[in-house]
C-alpha cells in the first residue's frame, strides 16, 4: 500500500516539496540568521527596493529588509498559520463528523444542524468580520479563526464515511465480539478514515495559507509578524506590483502556490490509493499499456 | 400473471408520491429558517459581543475632528442616531428583527445618513454580473474540460492539463490578479485599470454602455475564471476517470454509440452530479466570494463595500452586507436541492 | 479431515431420527454423543436426559416480524414487512437451513437472532429465557450466539492483522486469561479452522488472504468466543465454487466437535442438503414449509418449495433434455412487494395451484409428521397428491391452458 | 402471454458454421513492472446458434476474455496476441477484430456482437430511462428511425422478456434486480447481433429468477439464432445450459468439450474437481472436498501445468512442461490440457 | 484602448480636469449632508460649499477672510464680527445673506453631533444684512480656524432650514462655491464651472472626479488619464518625476503637522522624563524617513514644522535634525534609575516591559520595527510592537492603555499644535480623553498655552510660542519623528499654470476648498 502511494511522481514531488517547506519552516530561520548573518527585519538602509544581487541574494525591499529572510521567516508565519489552522478545523471536523455519521440518531441530527449551518455561512466574509473586530489578530488568533470557521465541508464528508463505515460488516462484527464506544470509533472506524482525513488536512492546510494571506492582503493579519501572506500585502501597499520590484512579491506567491501545488499532488495520490480507478488512469500506466500494445506482450 | 404483478405496486406508490414531495420541501424550508434565523441573531451579537459599540466609531471621528472633548449630551446624541449600547439587550434583539422585517438595515456610519440597503443595492448588481456569470463560465469551462481530461485520462493532453492546472489553481488568487492588472492593463493597456464600466456614459442598456461593462469586467472576469476553473476541472476528470469505468459506460461503447455521445450521455452525464452540488453552493457564494477581485480591480460591488465598511467599522454596512451574502447562500442552498432531485432521478423518484 | 456424518444424513437414517415432532433430530444425538473438552459447563447445562415434551433449544426466534420504516430522498416513508411471524428453533447440534429467494426475509431474520435489529413484534429466546434488550445483556448474548458475515473480505477490518481480531474477541470474552495464553488459544483456533501453520497466518493482514482464508479466520473469531450458536448468512457464497465444499465440511466438523448449534442461510439447496439436517423455506417475509432436508427435498410440500427445488441447478438432470427442463421457467411472474405484500397466500399471484381462498387469507400450518409442516391450502383441501404428479412448469402450462380455454 | 410480440424471423441458420473463430488469444495487464498475463493462448470456436458456457474460478481470466473478445478493454489490459475472426451472416471474408479501430469496430459493435454484464442495475445509464437507452442504440445503427419508432421497438423487445410496456418510462432503479437483468438482455438483443457475450448475468439474482431468465435466453436464441457466449464460476448451471464448456485455469482454457462430456468424462483433474465441487441435490450425498489450495498468483504463474500445485495426481513432468491442448476421449471436439492424457490417452472416465 | 475611457475621453482639450481621488473608495455615494457626521461623503463638496475663512499654509498657517470681507476680534477675543462679502451668490442665483451664514453657523449649536467641525463659539446672531457676530465664552483668537473648516461651510438658508439633517442627504447641492454639480454617478462626479462666480472665471470647465485607488492612479497619471491626484509616491521623484519633468509634478506642501510618538506619562515608566529623551534620542529618524522615500523631512524637535513655522521657531532648534545620538541617550538612561534587565526597565523592584501601539491600517508596522530596533541596539530596552486596526488603537489611546504610541500632532497654528498639551484636555486614566492622549499635566505648560490662546499681541503669543517650544524640546511629552505633508500628483499635459512648493500662496491640495478655487483660477489650458 506504502509503495504503491510513493510509486506516482506526484506523491513524492509534492511531498518533497512539503517536508521542504516543513524544514524551512523549522530551521530556515535558524540557518539564515546563524549562517547568512540575515536578519528578516534588519533594514539596510543603504539599499533600498535593491534588486537581487550581492548582499541581498533575492534583494530588499522598500524597506532594506533582506527577502531572502523575510521569504524564510514568512514561510515559518505561513506554515504556522497552515498547520494549526488545519489542526483545529481537522480536529473539530472529526469530532463532530465521526461521531455523528457513527453513533446516528439525536447526537447526528444535532451535529447535522450545526455542520449544515456553518456550512451554508459565508466564511470569508464572518472571518473578515470577527477579525476585524478582534484587536492584534496575531497569526495564531488568526489561525484560529480560520480553523474555526472552516470545518464544515469536513465534518460533511467525514460523517458520510463514518455513517458508511459504521454500516460496515466488519463493525458489526467487532461490535458483535463485544468492543463498544470508543475502542469501535478509534480502531476501528478513525484507520479507514485517515487517507480521508490526511488528504482533508492537507486541503484545510491550503486553505488556511490561502485563507491568511487573502486576509493579509486585506489587512486583517497580524503585520508585525512575517508571513507570505503580509509580505505580498506590504508590497501590494507599496505598489511594488506597479513600480516593478518583482521580488518583493514574486517569492511569497510562488512559495504558496509551491505549497498549493504539492499539497494537491500529494492529495492526488491519497485519491489514487482510495480509488484504484483513478490509477489505472495514470500516465505511467497508459503509457506502460501502450508500449505494451506496441512491442506485443512479454513474451 | 407478470404484467398484473409488476404494475400493481408502483401504481399505487405513485399515488402518494404528490404531496410527500411537499413535506420534503417544507422540512428542508425549515432547516433554512432556523439556518436564516441563526444567521441574523449571530449577526446581532457579534458586534455586541465585540469590543467597542457602534456609536464609537462616529464619536472617534467626531472628536478627531473637533480636537475637543465631547460633551455628555453630544454623546448623547449620536448615540440616539446609531442605537444606545446599554439598552436592554432583549428590547434591541427585538428592535432588530422588527427593522430587518421592514428590509431596514439601518444607517451607514461612514456614510451617515444613507441607508445601507441602498448602498446594497448599488453594489449588488455589479457583483451578481460579474461572479454570476464568471461563476458560470468557470463552472463550464472547468467541467468541460475536466470531462475531456478524465475521458482521455492518461492521455498527453491530461497528463499535462492536469498538473498544469494543479498549479494554477494553487495560485492565491489576488496575486494572480495583480500580476494580471500588471501585465494587461499597465503594461500591455488592453484593459482599463479599475472600476465597472465606463463613467462617461449614462447607465442603461445601451450598446456603448454594454460593451463598456464587458470591457472593464473582462479583466477581473479572466483571472476569476482562471483562478476557479481549476478546482471544476480536477474534480470533474477525477469524477470521469470513475464514471468511466462504470459498466454502464463500458456497455454504451459496447453499443457503438459515438464517443461523443458516450462521453456526454453517459460518463459526463453522471460525473457532472457530484460537481454540480458544488456549483449551487458556489452559486450562493457569488455575492460574498468576489470580494478579493473587487478589492485588486476596485469593482464597484459588494465585496468592495464590505472592504471598506471594515475598514472604517462600519457596522451597519457589515451586518447588511453579512445578512445579504447569507440569505444568498441559503437561497442558493434551496434552489441546489430543488435542482440536484430533477437532475438525478434516483433521488427524484425516491429510490 | 474428520469424518463428516455424511451416511446419517441420508434418508433412511434422517427419517428414523426424528420419528416425532418434538423428538430430538440427530443433531441432538449427535452432539451429546460428542466429546467436547472445552465446555464442560456447557455441557452440564444441557440436561442430557431431559423427557422430550420440553425440547431444549438453544435459541429460538418466536413469531418474530421485523417492519423497516423507510425514508425515501424525498421524506417519502414506506414500511418494508422484511419478515412476517416467522419461528426458528435450534436445538445444540443441529444444522437448520434457511432457503428462500433473494429478499425473503433470510439476513433480517438471521440479523434479528443475532441482535442487530430489534424485532417489531415477537421474542428471541436464549435457552428458554426471552433476552432483554440492554448493552449488557447483549455482551452476554453475543458470547452465546455469534454470526458469521456472507462477505469475508467486509467482515474482517483491513487494518487489523489476524491476531489482533483473534485477540480481541478472546480478551473481551475471556478476561481472565493472560497474553500467553491468548497467544495459545490464537492457535489453537487458527488449527481448528485448519490455518497452519498458525503462526504464520496470525502475523497476516486480511489482503493476504484468499477468501476461503477469510472466511476460516471469521469463523475463527467466532469460535474464540465459545458460542453455542452459529448464524452463517450465506457463509460460502462469496467463495470460489472450489473452496466452498471445504468450508462445509470444517463448519460440519465444527459442530460434531463442539455440539453447535448452526443456523445455514443460503440460495444453493445442493449445499443445504449437503450440510444440514433441517430445512425451513421463506418466501417474502414468511416460512412457508419445514421439516427433515430430505424430505423437503424429496417431496416439497409448497408449490413455491417445490419452484425452488425444480429452479436449482441440478447437473444429475440430464444434460441432453434442456429445452423440456428450461420450458414454461419463463413465465414465473415477479417476487412480491414486501412493501405492499399480496394478501392470504403471499405466494398465489405467482402459484399455478392458487385457488379462491389463496388471495383471501393466509394459509393454515400443515402438520406432515416427523416435524415437517408446509402452509399452504393445497394440504387443507386436500389436493396436496398433485404437487408430487407435476412439474411447477406443467402445472402453469396446464393453468395457461384452462384460463384461455375459459376465455 | 409474452410470445405475441415476435415477428416471423429469418431461418435458422445452420449450426455448424462458426460465427467466431478466436486463435492463440493473449491478453496482459499492463500493472508493475511485469506485465500479468490474463489469459493465454486461448482458442476457440464458436458455430452459429451455439451456448458456449466458460467456467472457471474467480480470477482465471473470464472476464479479461469476455472484454478483450468485445474489444472493449482498457488500459492496462492489452491484447498482446492472437486473432479474434469474426464471419459475417453474409458470408463476406471474416474480419480480425483486434485489427480494426474504434470507428471500424463500431459497425459490428450491437449489430454483430453484443454484450450482457454481470450486474444490470451498474450496466444500465441510472439517469437515463430505459426506453432512452433502447432508443439510444436502436437510432445509433438504424439513422432511418424515428424517435418514436425507436421508443416502440423498446417496448416490443421490452415485451419480448416479459415486462409490460408501460415500464419504458421508468429509470433502471424503478425496476426490480430480476427485471432489470432481463432489460439489459432485450437492450443486448435490440439489433439482432449474432454473437451476445453474457458475463456472469445471472450471479446477482436468485436461483428461480435465474431459471426465469436463462430459459427466456434459450427460447430467444431459438427465435433469433443467435450464438451465445456464457461466462459464470458456477460449472452446475453450465451443464445444464450450454452446448459446450470451456473450462479456463489461470488463464488458460484447461478443458473444452460438449457438455455431457465434461460432466460424464471430464478429462482434467482440474475439471473433475470443479464438477464435484456441486453437491448433488437428489444423488446420495457423498463425502466431497472441492479442490484444495488457492488459485495462483498470475503474476508469478507457477511452471509447468499451472494446476499442478494443487493436483492430486500430478506426476513427475507436470511441473516443467506446459500441457498442451489435445483432442481426447470419445467425443468429437473434446479437448484437454493435462499430461495424463497425452501419456495414457485413454485415461478418462473412471472418475465415477 | 480601453482605460483611457474612464476620464481621458473627457480631458482632452475640452476645458475638463479629472482629479483621481485614492480615499474614496470605488464608488461615491451621493450624500451632500457637509454638516452630517458621515466619514465619507460625496467628494470634494468644498467645490461647491465655501467657508468664511481660509487658512493660509504660506503664511505661517494664518487664518484670512474668504466669504467673509474681514473677520475682527474685540480685544477680548471672545466676539468676533464677521463683516461678509456683498457679490456672493449660490448657485441658484439668490444672493449669500447674513442670515444665511448666521443659519449655518448655528447648525453645529443646534445639534451638537452635527458639529463635526469642532466649533467651539456658543452664540450665533446676524448683526445687520452684511454682518454677523460670534461669541465665544473665552477668549478664541487662535481659535478662528473653526471658520475655516470644510465642516462649517456656508450653506443656503432658504433650502436647508426645516431639512431632518438625520435623513436628509441633500442630493442637489447649492451653494456659493466655484463648481456646481453637473452629473452624478457613482463612479464619476462631474462639476460644472459656474459662470457668475464671485471670484472670477475659470478656464476649467468640468471637473471630473473618479474614483481609483494607489496603484491605478500611477498608471492614469503616467498616461494623463488623470490630471491631479493627492497619493504619496514613494520614490515619486524618480519613479515618475524624473521621466517627464515638464509635465509629472511630484509636489510636497508641509501641513505643519508630524508624525510623533507619545508617551504615556501618567504612569510608570514613562512618568520619567530621562526615560523619555532617551527613547527620543535613539529614534531613527534618518532610516524611517530614507525607507519612507523622503529624505530630509525628519522633523524637529518642537513638534513645528521648519517649513511653516520658520520665523516663529527658536534659532536653537531651527532646522535641527535630531540625529540617534546613543552616548546621550544611555546618559539619560542612565539618570532616569532604571535599569535594563533583559530587555525589562527595572527600578525598585518592579519591572516594565513597554509596548509601541501603531495603527495597522496604515502600514506603520515597518517603521515601529525600526524603532524598536534602534532602542534594542542602544539601550537594550526590548519594546513590543503591537498594532491594531485604527479604532480599537484610537480607544486605547483615548483611554489612555498604552506605553507608547504613534500619532499625529499639529494643528492649525502654533495654537493649534500645542493646544493638545493643555491640562483642560487632561483626564485620569481608563476615562476617555479626546486629545491629550499621553496625559500631559505641567503647570509651566497650562501658564503658556493660556497666555497663548488669550492674547492677540504678537510678542506675547511669541514668548509662550517660545516657551511650549522649550517644554516639548526638553520635557518631552511627544516626539516628532517626520513631518506631515499633503502629496500632490499632476500630469501638466493639459493643464498649467501648477504652484509649486518652493514658490506658492495656495496649496493646490482638493479639501482645503479655497486653496483649491486659487489653484482652478489660475490654471491653463496647456497648449499643447
Ligand atoms: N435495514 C433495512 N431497511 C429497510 N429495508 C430493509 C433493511 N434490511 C432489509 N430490508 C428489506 O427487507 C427485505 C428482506 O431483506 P433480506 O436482506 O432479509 O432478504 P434476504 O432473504 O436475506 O435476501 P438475499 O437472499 O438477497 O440476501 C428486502 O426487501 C430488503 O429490501
Ligand atoms: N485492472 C487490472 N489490473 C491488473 N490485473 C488485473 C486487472 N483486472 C484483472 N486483473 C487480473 O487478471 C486476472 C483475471 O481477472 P478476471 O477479472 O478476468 O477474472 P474472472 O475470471 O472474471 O474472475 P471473477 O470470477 O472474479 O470475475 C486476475 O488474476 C486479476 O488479478
Ligand atoms: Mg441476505
Ligand atoms: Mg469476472
Ligand atoms: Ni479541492
Amino acid at each position: 500500500m506504502r509503495t504503491v502511494f510513493l510509486r506516482s511522481w506526484k506523491v513524492r514531488i509534492g511531498l518533497a516539496v512539503l517536508v521542504f517547506f516543513l524544514l524551512l519552516a523549522v530551521f530556515g530561520p535558524w540557518l539564515t540568521h546563524s549562517v547568512f548573518g540575515l536578519d528578516p527585519r534588519a533594514n539596510d538602509t543603504s539599499a533600498i527596493s535593491q534588486s537581487p544581487g550581492d548582499g541581498h541574494p533575492l534583494g530588499t525591499n522598500q524597506y532594506g529588509q533582506d527577502m531572502l529572510a523575510q521569504v524564510v521567516a514568512g514561510a515559518r508565519g505561513s506554515m504556522y498559520v497552515g498547520v494549526l489552522g488545519a489542526v483545529v478545523g481537522t480536529a473539530i471536523a472529526i469530532l463532530v463528523g465521526v461521531p455523528a455519521g457513527f453513533y446516528g440518531g439525536k447526537v447526528d441530527t444535532a451535529l447535522n444542524f450545526v455542520t449544515n449551518l456553518f456550512l451554508v455561512m459565508p466564511t470569508l466574509p464572518l472571518v473578515m468580520i470577527v477579525a476585524g473586530y478582534l484587536q492584534g489578530t496575531g497569526l495564531t488568533t488568526i489561525a484560529l479563526i480560520i480553523g474555526f470557521f472552516g470545518w464544515s465541508g469536513g465534518a460533511r464528508t467525514l460523517r458520510a464515511q463514518a455513517m458508511s463505515i459504521a454500516n460496515r460488516d466488519f463493525v458489526r462484527a467487532m461490535r458483535m465480539l463485544g468492543e463498544r464506544g470508543r475502542r469501535l470509533v478509534f480502531a476501528e472506524v478513525l484507520p479507514h478514515l485517515t487517507g480521508l482525513i490526511a488528504s482533508m488536512f492537507l486541503h484545510a492546510m491550503i486553505g488556511a495559507v490561502m485563507a491568511e494571506a487573502g486576509l493579509a492582503f486585506l489587512g486583517i493579519s497580524d503585520s508585525s509578524s512575517i508571513s507570505w501572506g503580509t509580505m505580498i500585502q506590504g508590497a501590494q501597499q507599496q505598489s511594488a506590483v506597479l513600480r516593478g520590484l518583482w521580488w518583493w512579491f514574486v517569492p511569497p506567491g510562488l512559495c504558496i502556490a509551491l505549497i498549493g501545488t504539492a499539497a494537491a499532488l500529494v492529495n492526488f495520490g491519497i485519491d489514487e490509493l482510495a480509488n484504484p480507478k483513478l490509477r489505472a488512469a495514470r500516465p505511467a500506466t497508459v503509457r506502460r499499456t501502450k508500449q505494451l500494445a506496441r512491442t506485443g506482450g512479454a513474451a | 400473471m407478470t404484467a398484473i404483478a409488476a404494475s400493481a405496486a408502483p401504481a399505487a406508490g405513485r399515488r402518494l408520491r404528490i404531496p410527500r414531495r411537499w413535506g420534503f420541501l417544507l422540512r428542508r424550508l425549515g432547516f433554512y429558517l432556523a439556518a436564516t434565523w441563526s444567521a441574523i441573531t449571530l449577526n446581532f451579537f457579534l458586534p455586541r459581543m465585540m469590543p467597542g459599540d457602534p456609536s464609537a466609531a462616529i464619536v472617534e471621528k467626531l472628536q478627531a475632528v473637533s480636537g475637543q472633548q465631547m460633551s455628555p449630551s453630544a454623546m448623547e446624541s449620536v448615540q440616539k442616531v446609531f442605537g444606545n449600547p446599554h439598552a436592554n439587550i432583549f428590547r434591541q434583539y427585538v428592535d432588530y428583527l422588527v427593522q430587518l422585517a421592514h428590509f431596514d438595515l439601518g444607517i451607514s456610519i461612514s456614510n451617515y445618513p444613507t441607508p445601507v440597503t441602498s448602498l446594497l443595492r448599488q453594489g449588488l448588481p455589479w457583483t451578481m454580473l460579474l461572479v454570476g456569470v464568471t461563476t458560470v463560465i468557470a463552472f463550464v469551462l472547468g467541467t468541460g474540460i475536466g470531462a475531456m481530461a478524465g475521458w482521455k485520462a492518461g492521455s498527453r493532453f491530461d497528463a499535462i492539463v492536469s498538473p498544469l492546472t494543479t498549479f494554477v489553481s494553487a495560485v492565491p488568487y489576488f496575486w494572480m490578479a495583480l500580476v494580471g492588472l500588471w501585465f494587461f492593463a499597465f503594461q500591455l493597456d488592453w484593459f482599463p485599470l479599475s472600476g465597472g464600466y465606463d463613467a462617461d456614459l449614462s447607465i442603461g442598456f445601451s450598446p456603448s454602455f454594454v460593451l463598456s461593462v464587458l470591457h472593464y469586467g473582462a479583466l477581473p472576469a479572466a483571472t476569476i475564471v482562471f483562478s476557479a476553473f481549476g478546482g471544476w476541472l480536477l474534480g470533474m476528470r477525477n469524477m470521469t476517470v470513475t464514471t468511466v469505468r462504470e459498466d454502464y459506460v463500458l456497455l454504451a461503447q459496447a453499443k457503438g454509440l459515438s464517443g461523443r455521445r458516450v462521453m456526454l450521455r453517459y460518463a459526463a452525464r453522471n460525473a457532472v452530479l457530484p460537481n454540480f452540488t458544488g456549483f449551487t453552493l458556489a452559486l450562493g457564494h457569488v455575492v460574498g466570494g468576489a470580494l478579493l477581485t473587487e478589492v485588486v480591480f476596485n469593482y464597484p460591488g459588494i465585496g468592495y463595500l464590505l472592504y471598506t465598511s471594515l475598514q472604517q467599522r462600519d457596522y451597519p454596512v457589515m451586518q447588511g452586507v453579512f445578512f445579504l451574502i447569507t440569505l444568498t447562500v441559503l437561497l442558493a442552498n434551496l434552489l441546489a436541492d430543488s435542482v440536484y432531485v430533477l437532475l438525478d432521478p434516483r433521488i427524484r423518484e425516491g429510490g | 479431515m474428520s469424518k463428516p456424518a455424511i451416511e446419517t444424513g441420508s434418508t433412511d437414517n434422517a427419517s428414523t431420527d426424528t420419528a416425532s415432532a418434538d423428538s430430538t433430530s440427530t443433531a441432538t444425538r449427535r452432539a451429546r454423543t460428542a466429546k467436547d473438552p472445552k465446555n464442560p459447563k456447557a455441557a452440564k447445562d444441557r440436561h442430557p436426559e431431559e423427557p422430550a415434551h420440553t425440547p431444549e433449544y438453544v435459541l429460538e426466534a418466536r413469531d418474530v416480524s421485523k417492519h423497516f420504516t423507510v425514508r425515501g430522498a424525498l421524506g417519502r416513508t414506506t414500511v418494508v414487512h422484511a419478515v412476517e411471524d416467522a419461528t426458528v428453533r435450534l436445538k445444540p447440534g443441529q444444522i437448520l437451513a434457511l432457503v428462500g429467494e433473494s429478499g425473503s426475509g433470510k439476513t433480517t431474520l438471521a440479523r434479528m437472532l443475532a441482535r442487530f435489529h430489534e424485532p417489531t413484534s415477537g421474542e428471541i429466546v436464549l435457552r428458554g429465557e426471552a433476552v432483554s434488550r440492554s448493552g449488557r445483556a447483549r455482551r452476554g448474548y453475543h458470547s452465546e450466539v455469534q454470526l458469521i458475515f456472507q462477505d469475508p473480505f467486509g467482515s474482517l477490518n483491513p487494518m487489523h492483522r489476524v491476531r489482533y481480531n483473534l485477540d480481541r474477541a478472546l480478551r473481551l470474552h475471556h478476561r481472565h486469561l493472560t497474553a500467553a495464553e491468548r497467544e495459545e488459544r490464537t492457535t489453537q483456533l487458527l488449527e481448528r479452522v485448519s490455518l497452519t501453520p498458525a503462526a504464520e497466518f496470525a502475523a497476516k493482514f486480511p489482503h493476504e488472504l484468499s477468501g476461503g482464508q477469510r472466511q476460516r479466520v471469521v469463523i475463527a473469531r467466532a469460535l474464540a468466543v465459545e458460542p453455542k450458536v452459529l448464524l452463517g448468512d450465506e457463509p460460502i457464497s462469496m467463495l470460489d465454487v472450489s473452496i466452498r465444499l471445504e468450508m462445509l465440511n470444517l463448519l460440519q466438523r465444527l459442530r460434531t466437535e463442539d455440539g453447535l448449534a448452526l443456523l445455514y442461510i443460503t440460495h444453493d439447496i445442493a449445499s443445504a442438503r449437503y450440510l444440514c439436517d433441517d430445512i425451513a423455506v421463506m418466501y417474502a417475509g414468511q416460512m412457508v414449509e419445514s421439516g427433515p432436508k430430505e424430505a423437503v427435498i424429496a417431496s416439497p410440500q409448497h408449490p413455491y418449495t417445490k419452484l425452488l427445488i425444480e429452479s436449482s441447478p441440478d447437473p444429475e438432470r440430464g444434460v441432453g433434455d434442456r429445452e423440456a427442463f428450461f420450458a414454461g421457467a419463463d413465465e414465473l411472474g415477479e417476487p412480491p412487494s414486501l412493501i405492499d405484500p399480496p394478501t392470504g397466500c403471499r405466494f398465489h399471484p405467482r402459484c399455478p395451484f392458487a385457488m379462491k381462498e389463496c388471495g383471501e387469507q393466509a394459509p393454515p400450518r400443515a402438520e406432515l409428521g416427523d416435524g415437517h409442516w408446509a402452509k399452504c391450502w393445497l394440504h387443507a383441501r386436500g389436493r396436496a397428491g398433485e404437487l408430487a404428479d407435476t412439474t411447477h412448469a406443467a402445472a402453469t402450462a396446464a393453468r395457461r391452458e384452462a384460463l384461455q380455454g375459459a376465455s | 402471454m409474452t410470445v405475441h410480440a415476435e415477428k416471423p424471423l429469418q431461418p435458422m441458420i445452420p449450426a455448424g458454421q462458426a460465427v467466431l473463430d478466436v486463435r492463440g488469444l493473449t491478453v496482459e495487464y499492463a500493472t508493475g513492472a511485469e506485465p500479468v498475463r490474463a489469459c493465454t493462448d486461448i482458442s476457440f470456436t464458436l458455430r452459429r446458434g451455439e451456448i458456449l458456457g466458460v467456467a472457471g474460478e474467480s480470477g482465471s481470466g473470464k472476464s479479461t476474455l469476455i472484454t478483450a473478445l468485445t474489444r472493449l478493454q482498457r488500459p492496462p489490459a492489452v491484447t498482446t496476441g492472437g486473432e479474434i475472426l469474426f464471419h459475417g451472416r453474409d458470408g463476406a471474408k471474416p474480419v480480425d477484430l483486434v485489427t480494426l479501430d474504434g470507428r471500424q469496430l463500431r459497425r459490428y459493435r450491437w449489430t454483430a456482437l453484443s454484450i450482457v454484464l454481470q450486474s444490470a442495475m451498474d450496466a444500465l445509464n441510472p439517469v437515463m430511462r430505459i426506453g432512452a437507452q433502447f432508443a439510444d442504440v436502436l437510432r445509433a445503427h438504424d439513422r432511418t428511425l424515428g424517435k418514436r419508432a425507436a421508443w416502440a421497438r423498446a417496448e416490443e423487445l421490452l415485451a419480448l422478456v416479459g415486462i409490460s410496456a408501460d415500464r419504458v418510462r421508468d429509470y433502471p432503479h424503478q425496476l426490480s434486480g430480476g427485471m432489470r437483468q432481463r432489460a439489459a438482455i432485450a437492450l443486448a438483443l435490440a439489433c439482432r447481433p449474432e454473437l451476445v457475450v453474457m458475463d456472469e448475468p445471472t450471479t446477482a439474482v436468485d436461483v428461480v429468477m435465474q431459471r426465469q431468465i436463462l430459459a427466456q435466453v434459450l427460447r430467444l436464441r431459438r427465435e433469433l439464432g443467435f450464438a451465445v457466449v456464457f461466462v459464470t464460476h458456477d460449472l452446475s448451471l453450465l451443464l445444464e445450459l450450454a452446448d459446450r464448456i470451456a473450462v479456463m485455469y489461470a488463464g488458460r482454457i484447461v478443458e473444452v468439450g460438449e457438455a455431457a462430456a465434461i460432466y460424464g468424462a471430464p478429462k482434467h483433474p482440474y475439471t473433475q474437481g470443479l464438477r464435484d465441487s456441486f453437491p448433488p441435490l437428489h444423488a446420495p450425498l457423498r463425502d466431497l472436498h472441492g479442490i484444495p489450495g488457492t488459485p495462483p498468483d498470475l503474476r508469478r504463474p507457477p511452471a509447468g501445468c499451472p494446476f499442478h500445485p494443487r493436483c492430486a495426481r500430478r506426476t513427475d513432468g507436470c511441473d516443467e512442461r506446459l500441457p498442451l491442448l489435445l483432442p481426447v476421449g470419445r467425443d468429437a471436439g473434446h479437448e484437454a490440457a493435462c499430461l495424463l492424457n497425452e501419456t495414457d490417452g485413454d485415461h478418462g472416465g473412471e472418475t465415477r | 484602448k480601453g482605460g483611457t475611457a474612464a476620464a481621458g475621453g473627457g480631458s482632452k482639450g475640452s476645458g475638463t480636469l479629472v482629479f483621481g481621488k485614492t480615499d474614496g473608495g470605488t464608488t461615491f455615494i451621493r450624500n451632500f449632508n457637509v454638516f452630517g457626521p458621515a466619514i465619507q461623503k460625496s467628494p470634494n463638496a468644498e467645490m461647491i460649499y465655501e467657508t468664511l475663512a481660509r487658512v493660509d499654509y504660506s503664511d505661517g498657517a494664518k487664518v484670512k477672510p474668504w466669504l467673509a470681507k474681514s473677520l475682527e476680534f474685540d480685544p477680548t477675543g471672545t466676539t468676533l464680527t464677521i463683516t461678509l462679502r456683498t457679490d456672493v451668490t449660490f448657485s441658484d442665483g439668490k444672493p449669500m445673506t447674513a442670515d444665511d451664514v448666521a443659519f449655518s453657523l448655528n447648525l453645529p449649536l443646534k445639534d451638537p453631533s452635527f458639529n463635526l467641525g469642532g466649533t467651539t463659539y456658543d452664540r450665533v446672531t446676524k448683526k445687520d444684512g452684511s454682518t454677523v457676530v460670534v461669541h465665544w465664552p473665552h477668549p478664541a483668537f487662535s481659535e478662528l480656524s473653526q471658520l475655516a473648516s470644510a465642516q462649517v461651510p456656508v450653506v443656503p438658508a432658504h433650502i436647508w432650514s426645516g431639512k431632518d439633517l438625520k435623513s436628509w442627504t441633500n442630493p442637489d447641492p447649492v451653494g456659493t462655491g466655484p463648481f456646481a454639480l453637473d452629473r452624478f454617478a457613482a463612479q464619476q462626479i462631474t462639476l460644472r464651472a459656474r459662470t457668475d462666480y464671485w471670484g472670477g472665471r475659470f478656464a476649467v470647465k468640468q471637473l471630473k472626479i473618479i474614483p481609483t485607488n494607489g496603484d491605478a492612479l500611477r498608471a492614469q497619471l503616467v498616461r494623463a488619464d488623470v490630471d491631479w491626484a493627492l497619493a504619496a509616491w514613494g520614490n515619486g521623484e524618480q519613479e515618475y518625476a524624473a521621466k517627464d519633468p515638464r509635465h509629472h509634478l511630484y509636489q510636497k506642501y508641509a501641513t505643519g503637522g508630524a508624525y510623533s510618538m507619545f508617551y504615556n506619562s501618567a504612569r510608570a515608566p514613562f512618568d520619567d522624563v530621562h526615560l523619555r529623551r532617551a527613547l527620543a534620542m535613539t529614534i531613527p529618524r534618518k532610516d524611517i524617513v530614507t525607507t519612507l522615500q523622503r529624505p530630509g523631512t525628519e522633523a524637529g524637535p518642537t513638534g513645528l514644522v521648519d517649513e511653516i513655522y520658520r520665523d516663529v521657531i527658536l534659532p536653537e532648534y531651527r532646522g535641527k535634525v535630531q540625529a540617534v545620538d546613543p552616548a546621550a541617550a544611555q546618559k539619560e538612561l542612565a539618570l532616569s534609575g532604571y535599569q535594563v534587565k533583559g530587555g525589562k526597565l527595572v527600578k525598585d523592584g518592579k519591572s516594565y516591559s513597554p509596548k509601541l501601539s501603531f495603527n495597522q491600517d496604515f502600514g506603520w508596522d515597518p517603521y515601529a520595527n525600526m524603532m524598536t530596533r534602534s532602542w534594542e541596539q542602544h539601550l537594550g530596552i526590548k519594546v513590543k510592537t503591537v498594532g491594531a486596526p485604527g479604532a480599537n488603537l484610537y480607544e486605547q489611546q483615548q483611554t489612555g492603555a498604552f506605553d507608547l504610541t504613534i500619532s499625529t500632532s499639529g494643528g492649525a497654528g502654533v495654537a493649534g499644535v500645542y493646544s493638545a498639551l493643555s491640562s483642560r484636555a487632561f483626564r485620569p486614566l481608563g476615562q476617555t480623553a479626546a486629545t491629550n492622549f499621553g496625559r500631559w499635566k505641567d503647570t509651566a505648560t497650562d501658564a503658556a498655552i493660556t497666555k497663548l490662546l488669550s492674547s492677540d499681541d504678537p510678542a506675547v503669543t511669541k514668548s509662550a510660542g517660545e516657551q511650549l517650544q522649550r517644554v516639548v524640546a526638553e520635557q518631552v511629552p511627544f516626539s516628532p519623528i517626520y513631518n506631515s505633508y499633503w502629496f500632490v500628483l499632476i500630469n501638466a499635459q493639459h493643464w498649467t499654470g501648477w504652484p509649486t512648493p518652493d514658490h506658492f500662496s495656495y496649496v493646490p491640495f482638493p479639501g482645503l476648498g479655497p486653496d483649491t478655487t486659487l489653484t482652478l483660477l489660475n490654471l491653463k489650458q496647456a497648449t499643447t
